[in-house]
Parts: C-alpha cells; structure tokens; sequence
C-alpha cells in the first residue's frame, strides 16, 4: 500500500488586489508552494459580491498544504490581516503521496 | 427636454443602458461574462487613448492643453475637500468612510467620459483630443487628498505608502490610457490608419455592450444595498450637479472650447467605480465599499449618463457661447 | 443537389460548422473559451435584434406582422402535442422524457434561425425584419405546453411555477432580443447607423467563429451519448422535416413573402438548446438532459443547418412562386 | 499560539441555474455567508458535461462555514433538492481563525 | 436526523494537457464520478506559473467523492504519474448524504 | 537604423507589444483576462488561415509552393539538430532538457509569422499566400526531431507516442489554420468578401492588443526566470540570427520571392511557444518549462519582433534583388 503523511491544507479567501500579501505570507512560512483558485461571487456581512472585476473587489482562494509547523506559522502572520480585511482563514489535515516535497 | 436631451435617449448607446437597468431590475439573468467585460474595458480604453494621442500628434501641444492638464489635476485634489465636507456634515459618514468616498467624487470614471465624448460629437461638439490626457492625470490626485481626509496626515505606514503609491500610479487603466496615449501621438494618423476599423468603427457598437453590462451591474448592486441612506442619495446626485458646473465654469473662464469644456465638466462631474474602490480596498480596507461603490456606480454613473451630461453639455454652449450642435438651437 | 444547396456548402459560415464537427470527431482539442462563445451569443443577439427593429421602425407594423406574430405563437404552443404523440409512441419515451423533448421542438433555436436568415439573404430572399419578434414570442409557449404534457395539469407548486414562468419570460436571450429590438426601433436607421460598422459588419465572421464551436459542442456531445436510441435519431430528422414544412405552408398560405415564409418554417423546423433546457432543469428534473440535449443539438441542428434550411428555401419558393434567389431557377 | 475553533466546512455542487435556491437556504439556515467557486466539467451517472453554457446547465460550487448545528440544519434543508437534481454535498470539520463570525 | 456516511474527497491538481489520464484512471478505479475545477496560477519548485494558457501548460484540480477503497486504487494508480509530472494529489474524510451514489 | 526599421518602431502593433513589455516591467497590474486572449489567438488562426486559402485560391498551386513547403519541412526536421548541438555544447544543457528546447526553434510561431506578414506588407513585400500552408506544416516536424534527441531511438513507449503523434497532428492550432486554409480555398474570394470586414478590417487591431498581452507575458516570465544563464540568453538571439538567414538564403536560392523569402526566414528564425510546450509537458516532463519557455517567449521572441523581422526582410530584398518596398530604398 502506497504510503501517505498528514499534512495541514490551509485555504484563504483573499481580495485579488490582496493576493500577493497572501502568498508573500506563504514564501515567508517557508511552504514549498501554492495555488490560486477563482471565486465567482459570494455573501458576507458586508452583503453580496459579484460581478466585482470592475471594481477591481474580487477574490480568489490561495490554497497550499504545508506541515503542521508551518501551517500554525502561516496562520500566525495572517491573522492581523484576517481581521483587517475581512479574509477567511481555513484548515485541516490531509493524506498527501510524496510528503517530502511539503 | 430640448433637442439635445431627447437625442440622448434615441442613441443606441444610452438605450442599451437603459435595457440594462430594466432587465436587472426585471430579475432577469442577463449578464456579460466577466471577461468579455473586462475585455471590452480594456479595448475602449485603448481605442480613447490612441484616438486622443492621434489628435494630439495633428494639433501639437499649446497652452490650452497645459491648461487644462493644470485645472484638471487642480480639480483632483482639490474636489475631495468640498465632498468631504458634505458627506461628514450633511451625509453623516464618519471620517473613514467620507474621505473614501470623497476620494472617488474627485476622482474620474472613464466610462463616462466616452458616453460624454459620443454624445457631444454627436452634437458637434467633439473635445479636443488632449482630454484623455487630461483624464488619466485626474484618475490619480483625488486619491491622495482623499487618504489625507480619511487617515489625517500622520500616517506611519511607509512601506504601504509606497505599495499604494504604485498601484495608484501604475494601475491598469493609467498605463493603458497613457500608453495608448502615447502610441496615437508616435503612431500619428498614418499608421493609426492601419488599425482604425478595429479601434474607431467597432467604437460605439463596444460601448453599447459595455454599457448594457453597466447597466445591469449599476441596478443589481442598487437592489441589493442596504447601507445608503436617502440623503446619501442626494448627495450622489447633488455632487455631479455642483462639480460638473464647477468645472464646466473654470475651463469655459480658461478659454477651452465648448466641447473641451464640457469634457472637462464631465471629467469634475463624474466618480470613479475602478481605480478608486481598488485603492481604497488596498489602504482603508475599514471604508465600507457597500457605500462607496453604491454611490458612484448605481447612482452617480447612471445619473451622468441620463441627464447630467445633457445639462453640462447645454451649460458649456451657453458658457461659451457657441452653441456647437442643437446644444442650445431653438 | 441543386446550386442553392450547394452554395450553402461553399459559404463561409456553414464551412465552420462542418470544421467543427470534424475537429471534434477528429478528436482535436480546438475549443472555443467559454466565456468567448457566450459573448459571441450575446452579440449575435443584439445584432439580430437590433436589425429587426430598424427594418420595422422602417417598414411599420401592418397586419402582416400579426398574422406571422399569431401563426408563430400558435405553432410554438401546438407542436409539442405532435412531437410528444410521436415520442411516446415511436420514440418509445415515457412522459416526462417525451414532454421535455416536445418542448425543446416546439421552441427555437436563434443560431439555427440566424444563420438561416444569412442563407435566405445570399438567395435573394430576405426574411422581413418582424420575424425577430415572432421568434422571441416563438421561445416560450412550447415549454407551457411541454410541462403540461409532461407533469398533466394538476401542478400543484404554485410559487415554483412563478419561479419559472418569471424565468421563461426574462431569461436572457428573451430580454435581450426583445431589448435589442425596441432599441432598433427607438434608434431607428439613423440611430442604427452609428453602430453599424460593429452589429453588422461584423456579424457574419462572428457567426462562423460560433458556428465553430456549436460544431465541437454537438460532435462532442453526441460521441459521448449513451440514452439515444436510432428511434430518436429518426424522430430528430423527421420532426424538423414535417415541422419545418407545416410551418413554410401555414405561412404561405397566409400570405407571407418568401423569405418571412421559410423564415417561419425555419423556425418551426428547429430545436431549442438554450432557453428550454435550463427550464426542464428547473421544471422537470427528472428528464434526462441526454436525450433532450443530444436530440436538439447534435442531431436537429446540424441536420437543420446543413440540409433543411436549403429544403425549407426551395419549398417556400415553390409554394409562394417567388423564386427569390437561385433557390429554384436553372 | 493563535486561536482557532472547529467548523463544518459544506460543499455542495449545483447547477447555476439553482445556485439561488442553495444560497437561500444557506441564508435560511441561519449561516453568514457563502462563496461561489467555478467549476469546468465533470461527469456522473449521467454521463459527461462540459462547456454546457450554451444550455444553461452548467455547475457551481457553493461553499460556506458555519457551525455544526447550522450546517445540520442545512444539510436537512438540502437533502430532498439533493436527490431531486442530482446536487452532490459533502462536510468535514475546519480549524478557522476569528470562529466569532462563523 | 439526516444519515450521513464517510468518503474520502480526493482531489488531484494536474496540467490541462494530461486531464485525461487522471480522469481516466478515475474512472478505472470504479469511481462514480469526478468533476474539474479551473485554476489560475500558482508557485511550486519550478516557480510561478500564470497566464499559462499561451503555453497549454495551465493546471485543473481534478475532485472525486469515492469510498475508502476505491480511493486507495485511485492513489496507487497515479502515484507513479504524480512524481513524473509533479502533481499534487491529496484527501481526507467528508461525510456525504446519499452515500449509496458514490 | 535604416527607413525600414524605423518604420517598424511607429506600426501600433510593435508599439503595443512594446508597451506590454513596459508596463509588466514597471510591475503595472494590466492584464488581458485568459479566455480574452485565447480568442483573439483563435481569430488571428482563422484569419489567417482564411486569407491564406483565398490567396492560394486565386494563384493557384504551382511548383513554387511546393518548393516553399519542402523547404519548410526540411528545415523543420533539420534546425532541431543544429540548435541541440549548441545547446549541449555552448549552452551546457543536458540531453532532455537540450531536446526539448531543440524542438522550440525547430518548429514556428504563430504570432512571430503574423506580425511579419503585417510589416512586409507594409513594406510592399507581401509573402505569397501557401506561406500559411508552409506554416502549418513547419510546426509539428521539429517535435519528433526534439524527442529524437532528447530521448534516443529507444523510446519503447508505444501506447504514449500515438497519444504524443495525435496530439501533434490534431492539436488545436494545426487543426483551424489548416481548416481555415481549407475554407479559404472552398469558400473563394467571392464567398470570403461576407466575412472580410471581420476577419480582414479587424485584424491588425487584434494584433494590437494581442502584442500587447504577449509583451506583458514574456517582461513577467522573465522577471520570474530563474534557470537561465548567459549563456543561454546568447543562444535565444543566436539561433534566431543563423537559422533566419539560412532559411531566408534558401528560399532565394529555390527562387521565391521577396515576401515569401522573408516570410520563410522568419518561420526559421521563430521558435514555438504554444503547440511545442504543450507537447513537451506530454512527452518529455522531465524537460524544465522554465528553460524552454522563457528561451522562447521571453527573448527570442521580443528579439524577432523588435529587431530580427526588419533584418531578414532587408536580407530578403539584399539577396533576391528585389527591393520591394522601401528596404533598401535609399
Ligand atoms: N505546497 C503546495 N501547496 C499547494 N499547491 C502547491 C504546493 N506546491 C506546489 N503547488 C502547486 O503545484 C504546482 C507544481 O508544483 P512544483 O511541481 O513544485 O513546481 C505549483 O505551480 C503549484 O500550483
Ligand atoms: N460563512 C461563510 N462561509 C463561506 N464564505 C463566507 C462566509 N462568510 C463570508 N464568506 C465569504 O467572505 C466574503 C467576505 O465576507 P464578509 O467579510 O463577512 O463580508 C463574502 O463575500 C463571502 O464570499
Ligand atoms: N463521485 C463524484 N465525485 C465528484 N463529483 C461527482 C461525483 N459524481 C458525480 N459528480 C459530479 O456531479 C455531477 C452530477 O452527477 P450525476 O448526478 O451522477 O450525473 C457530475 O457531472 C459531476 O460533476
Ligand atoms: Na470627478
Ligand atoms: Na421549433
Ligand atoms: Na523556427
């Protein structure tokens, strides 16, 4: 049977005009990468988005899977900014193949 | 409504406005997918800046158009004062909130300014090509003034300045406008020749699509606000009427012709929806953009294309005393 | 085949088509962005919808237009109760599946009826610009009838049925023909005439782009298909023949010109593969989108774009004794 | 350490042209807010989709996080539409940062 | 209370270019369905990509709902292939509703 | 710098390519959304492959054209093994990785081929047009040639190579050039005049922003780069110099004329970046996209558009002895 390690797989919903604080928040934790999924509209307390590319206020994801460590790391340095602009912040563990490379 | 005003409700660009209000206040699906509209963004800017750098490249730079470049960049940092004032004293915002939304007032919508520029040409009163220049150096000074008003001068945040520096400087719809600005004035009219069925006949036929896709954009977030206030209401309606006047005033005093200084009057009347709200989701991610955006875009924007620009384009004939098309003609 | 069948095989427009299916069937990765396609409908619509208006608000309204609006109409709520009768009893469908395909076949396909009218202008015979409207009113009645057929008339679901009737009113293609086409008749051909170089100039690549892509959808949908019997096959090439020709005589018979007659047959003889299905999603879950897609899309229309548009022609010139084009001279 | 606390993280797969009945009752059940993903294709029992745009019958994921008893409830408002249109749903537990707005 | 039962959602971010090969094997290991989400960019070992559609390498996440067994296939099946072209393949427990579908 | 590559410094498209390189330098947000410039790639294909079929179907196929598409081929084949010695020996590659870059300069780009055909125009050198032929069938050669090396003859992977050799064969860009070419050639100058103003009158405008997305492309790949030496920076202008002048003296010496000469110098001189990466990610994932890519993209292609464009079409007029346009005028 083919050999899985834990890992944490953290999602963070950014504004795109955001996204590089974001993954710059990423390279500093050390995580090996990321990937950036497009979001189409959403609701929140601030009421609904969509349509927001005109206003340059759309989001994406920012997905990464990075180990327990770095992941608390990550959440650490990105919880100001949570707060701030109204990111959502996720986590939990996943089996991944070829651990090493995270 | 005279001649003039009427004419602007028989042109398919406004008309496809209007359908697109209706159909989203319809509760109908309608809807430009996002990248076409980006798409059609990013052509009409290009095909105003070359069309502006054209004209530049046949008439030379002179003083008129330092001038205006002057009283446009005035303008900017100037109009976020007056909207402050009124948006904290009559409008009840807090200081955040005022100088955000303050910051777009004097700030310049794109969009409007080509409805504006077809709707004058259509009149006979084309401004002149140095406009667009204008336009993209009004984009930018509104919102510095507007972060002084919101944050006071003691902002510690160097290295945030810096980024919003950038961005303001270097955002998309600079570069693009200036560049393509610049490529009409290098280019000049013969080699602008070679591109014109794409830049200068697709035009209008562009703008009617995009503007449908506004109209349904400006109606559905309107059905869905819940922060504005019925005398925020009239401020987005009251601020147009007073800096489109303004402005159509002092470029009429400078001496800019009749379709110049109803550009310009446009330019002072109209709210950024683009550059603006980018900026202030960057450095005052506290305004609420359930606010800002619902002003200039559902109220203030609809408003300017309908009715305001008709008025500045009447103000500017009389101001200067060259009625230009059927402006003011019996 | 005669040269008015074969000049469709040399235009440009149907080429793409046939591209298209061989691209698919070829397996080739050619595919057209989605959001790209669905710009290329929303102009395609536009376009045909504002051509219509400024050939009515030239031509007028007269009881010709009423006479084409009311047979039209009357075909879109009739027809279901044929194809059903037939699905049920060759085609061996139970209800639900039947009533859903009926209504696809009793509404329309706009691509089918634009690239028709392409074909029936390069034959002479110019379809009268009303026909957009009695298209548009074509696109709903058959998916009442459809829902009854399906579900009979006990629906107790009152407030999903005004979810659905809200969305078969105002969905966007409705909207959007019906707008487009008020704007040509406001704007009239003056109006019409700033936007032209973009609406219609450009109209005919923007259908072969189209027409591309509609090819690798319906090749690639029917290679996966798995629900499609050879009965159905049969059923998606006989109705739009029986129907195609029901409509083309009716139409003749009231006294229509030509090309409004084929344009009417036309429509009668195609599917719907937009509006309809997204209804049935809403209405009637249960049917199965393969065998309504695969139906309307990979067999009625390629068989309607190459075959029957040019059968519909020669018929509508036949029977009203203008032969219009080459349609049936030497 | 940050402080983080445990939701349920639902993601359910419709088709566009339903999407507001699931936010509905992602409102209706009490939730502060979703986010719409866009999704390309897939396929299921009944065979492939992809570029269904032209027929309106494309899908959307809506994702939302909310506590556990409002994620029950909403399962239980889903669960007929679910098998009526073939909507898929599925939950698992998320650490979040700022759990006050969840 | 709604019954729910426990499947592992898997989720494998691959090149456009090479879907297939993982929906194939999807579909070889007896899994019901799978669906494909875009992706916009991303950094990993090789650096960013982004925009990549000039080139045709842009990247898919590939998701599938499939019980404990079935996914384990799913997993050995692509592990070869994962290392080769550097996707990423990782998964966790979900609990579904209409369990018997997948 | 003469008159003719001056020349090309004030053609819009060059100024656009140049100010996407600016802006994505000055680190500008100003982006072209994905499925936008996916389009505009598949219009300038099929619009291209169009106007090459109407050419072709007017001069008709001579031994001139087969000459031209012998030559192309050949060369396809054959630049992969000078550019794989270089690379290993002068660039330090390893075989993969040299393999893979090999089959880059061997094969052509689309964009490179599109923009000369606009200058030599312009220049009244106008590249005959089976070029579009030559083209299509220079893309895929130099992929077999790359693997050769890359991999040996041993390459047991049977099921892998039919996929690969599909893939090759049917991929999205040989598929609608070649059909497009098809349609050309059926459709004639008569049926192509429906669609000229969409794909003839809007092309160079497309160019235009396309240029401009593939500037911002290629700056940001570079600022991004990390495995490029100078050596191989060296190499990415080398190639394209020799292979451009070989293929140009070719074509010169089996007799083509100016245009085609230098339309065939520069197919040589350019290196693929959308059908060969593609293929590579299939064949040789071993092989490092952040070498092959930003080799061809990032230099030589600005490299063939800024510079290399004008020197083969003066070498053309040099050594066919026909100045054309204004090449070698004085
Ligand atoms: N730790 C990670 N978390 C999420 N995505 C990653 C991670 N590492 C790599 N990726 C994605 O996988 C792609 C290929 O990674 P690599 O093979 O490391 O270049 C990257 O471009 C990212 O999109
Ligand atoms: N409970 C939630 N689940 C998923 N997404 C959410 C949730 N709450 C908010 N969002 C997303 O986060 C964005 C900002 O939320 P807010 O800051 O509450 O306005 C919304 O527009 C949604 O896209
Ligand atoms: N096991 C699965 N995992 C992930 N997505 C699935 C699965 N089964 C079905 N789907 C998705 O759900 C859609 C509808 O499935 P079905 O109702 O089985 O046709 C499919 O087109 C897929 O996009
Ligand atoms: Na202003
Ligand atoms: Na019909
Ligand atoms: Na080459």
């Amino acid at each position: 049977m083919i050999e899985t390690v834990i890992r944490k797989r953290i999602e963070i919903l950014t504004d795109t005009a955001l996204l590089s604080r974001v993954t710059d928040a990423v390279d500093e934790a050390g995580i090996t990468g990321w990937t950036v999924v497009p979001v189409n509209s959403g609701k929140g307390r601030d009421g609904r988005w969509r349509e927001e590319r005109v206003m340059g206020t759309d989001k994406v994801f920012v997905l990464t899977i990075a180990p327990e460590d770095k992941a608390q790391v990550l959440a650490e340095a990105l919880a100001p900014v949570l707060t701030k602009y109204g990111f959502i912040l996720s986590m939990w563990d996943v089996e991944v193949i070829r651990g090493e490379r995270f | 409504m005279d001649a003039a005003t009427l004419q602007t409700f028989t042109s398919p660009v406004v008309l496809f406005f209007v359908l697109g209000l209706l159909a989203a206040f319809a509760r109908s699906d309608l809807a430009i997918p996002e990248a076409i509209a980006k798409g059609m963004s990013l052509y009409l800017m290009a095909a105003i800046g070359l069309k502006g750098g054209v004209a530049v490249s046949k008439s030379g730079v002179d003083s008129t158009v330092l001038i205006a470049l002057a009283l446009g960049i005035a303008a900017s940092f100037l109009m976020p004062f007056l909207a402050y004032a009124v948006l904290k004293g009559f409008g009840k915002l807090e200081r955040i909130n005022a100088g955000a939304v303050a910051a777009h007032y004097g700030s310049v919508s794109v969009v409007t300014f080509v409805t504006a520029v077809e709707i004058l040409e259509a009149q006979g009163k084309p401004p002149g090509g140095y406009m667009v220049a204008v336009m993209a150096a009004m984009e930018t000074p509104a919102i510095l003034t507007g972060l002084l008003l919101a944050r006071g001068m003691g902002s510690k945040d160097g290295q945030k300045t810096g980024e919003l520096l950038h961005e303001v400087f270097f955002n998309a719809s600079v570069v693009l406008l200036l560049g393509a600005f610049a490529i009409g004035i290098i280019a000049g009219e013969e080699g602008f020749s070679e591109v014109t069925p794409f830049f200068e006949a697709g035009f209008k036929g562009v703008l009617c699509l995009f503007l449908l896709d506004m109209g349904l954009i400006a109606a559905r977030r309107i059905m869905d606000a819940r922060a504005i206030t019925f005398r925020l209401v009239l401020i987005a309606i009251g601020l147009p009427l007073v800096n489109g006047a303004i402005g159509t005033a002092a470029a009429a005093a400078c001496g800019l012709d009749v379709g110049s200084a109803a550009a310009l009057g446009v330019l002072c009347a109209s709210a950024s929806y683009i550059a603006v709200p980018a900026a202030m989701r960057l450095a005052l991610p506290e305004a609420d953009p359930g606010i800002y955006l619902t002003m200039s875009l559902s109220i203030t924007f609809p408003f300017n294309i309908l009715i305001n620009i008709g008025l500045i384009s009447m103000l500017a004939s009389a101001l200067t005393g060259m009625p230009g098309g059927e402006g003011i003609a019996p």
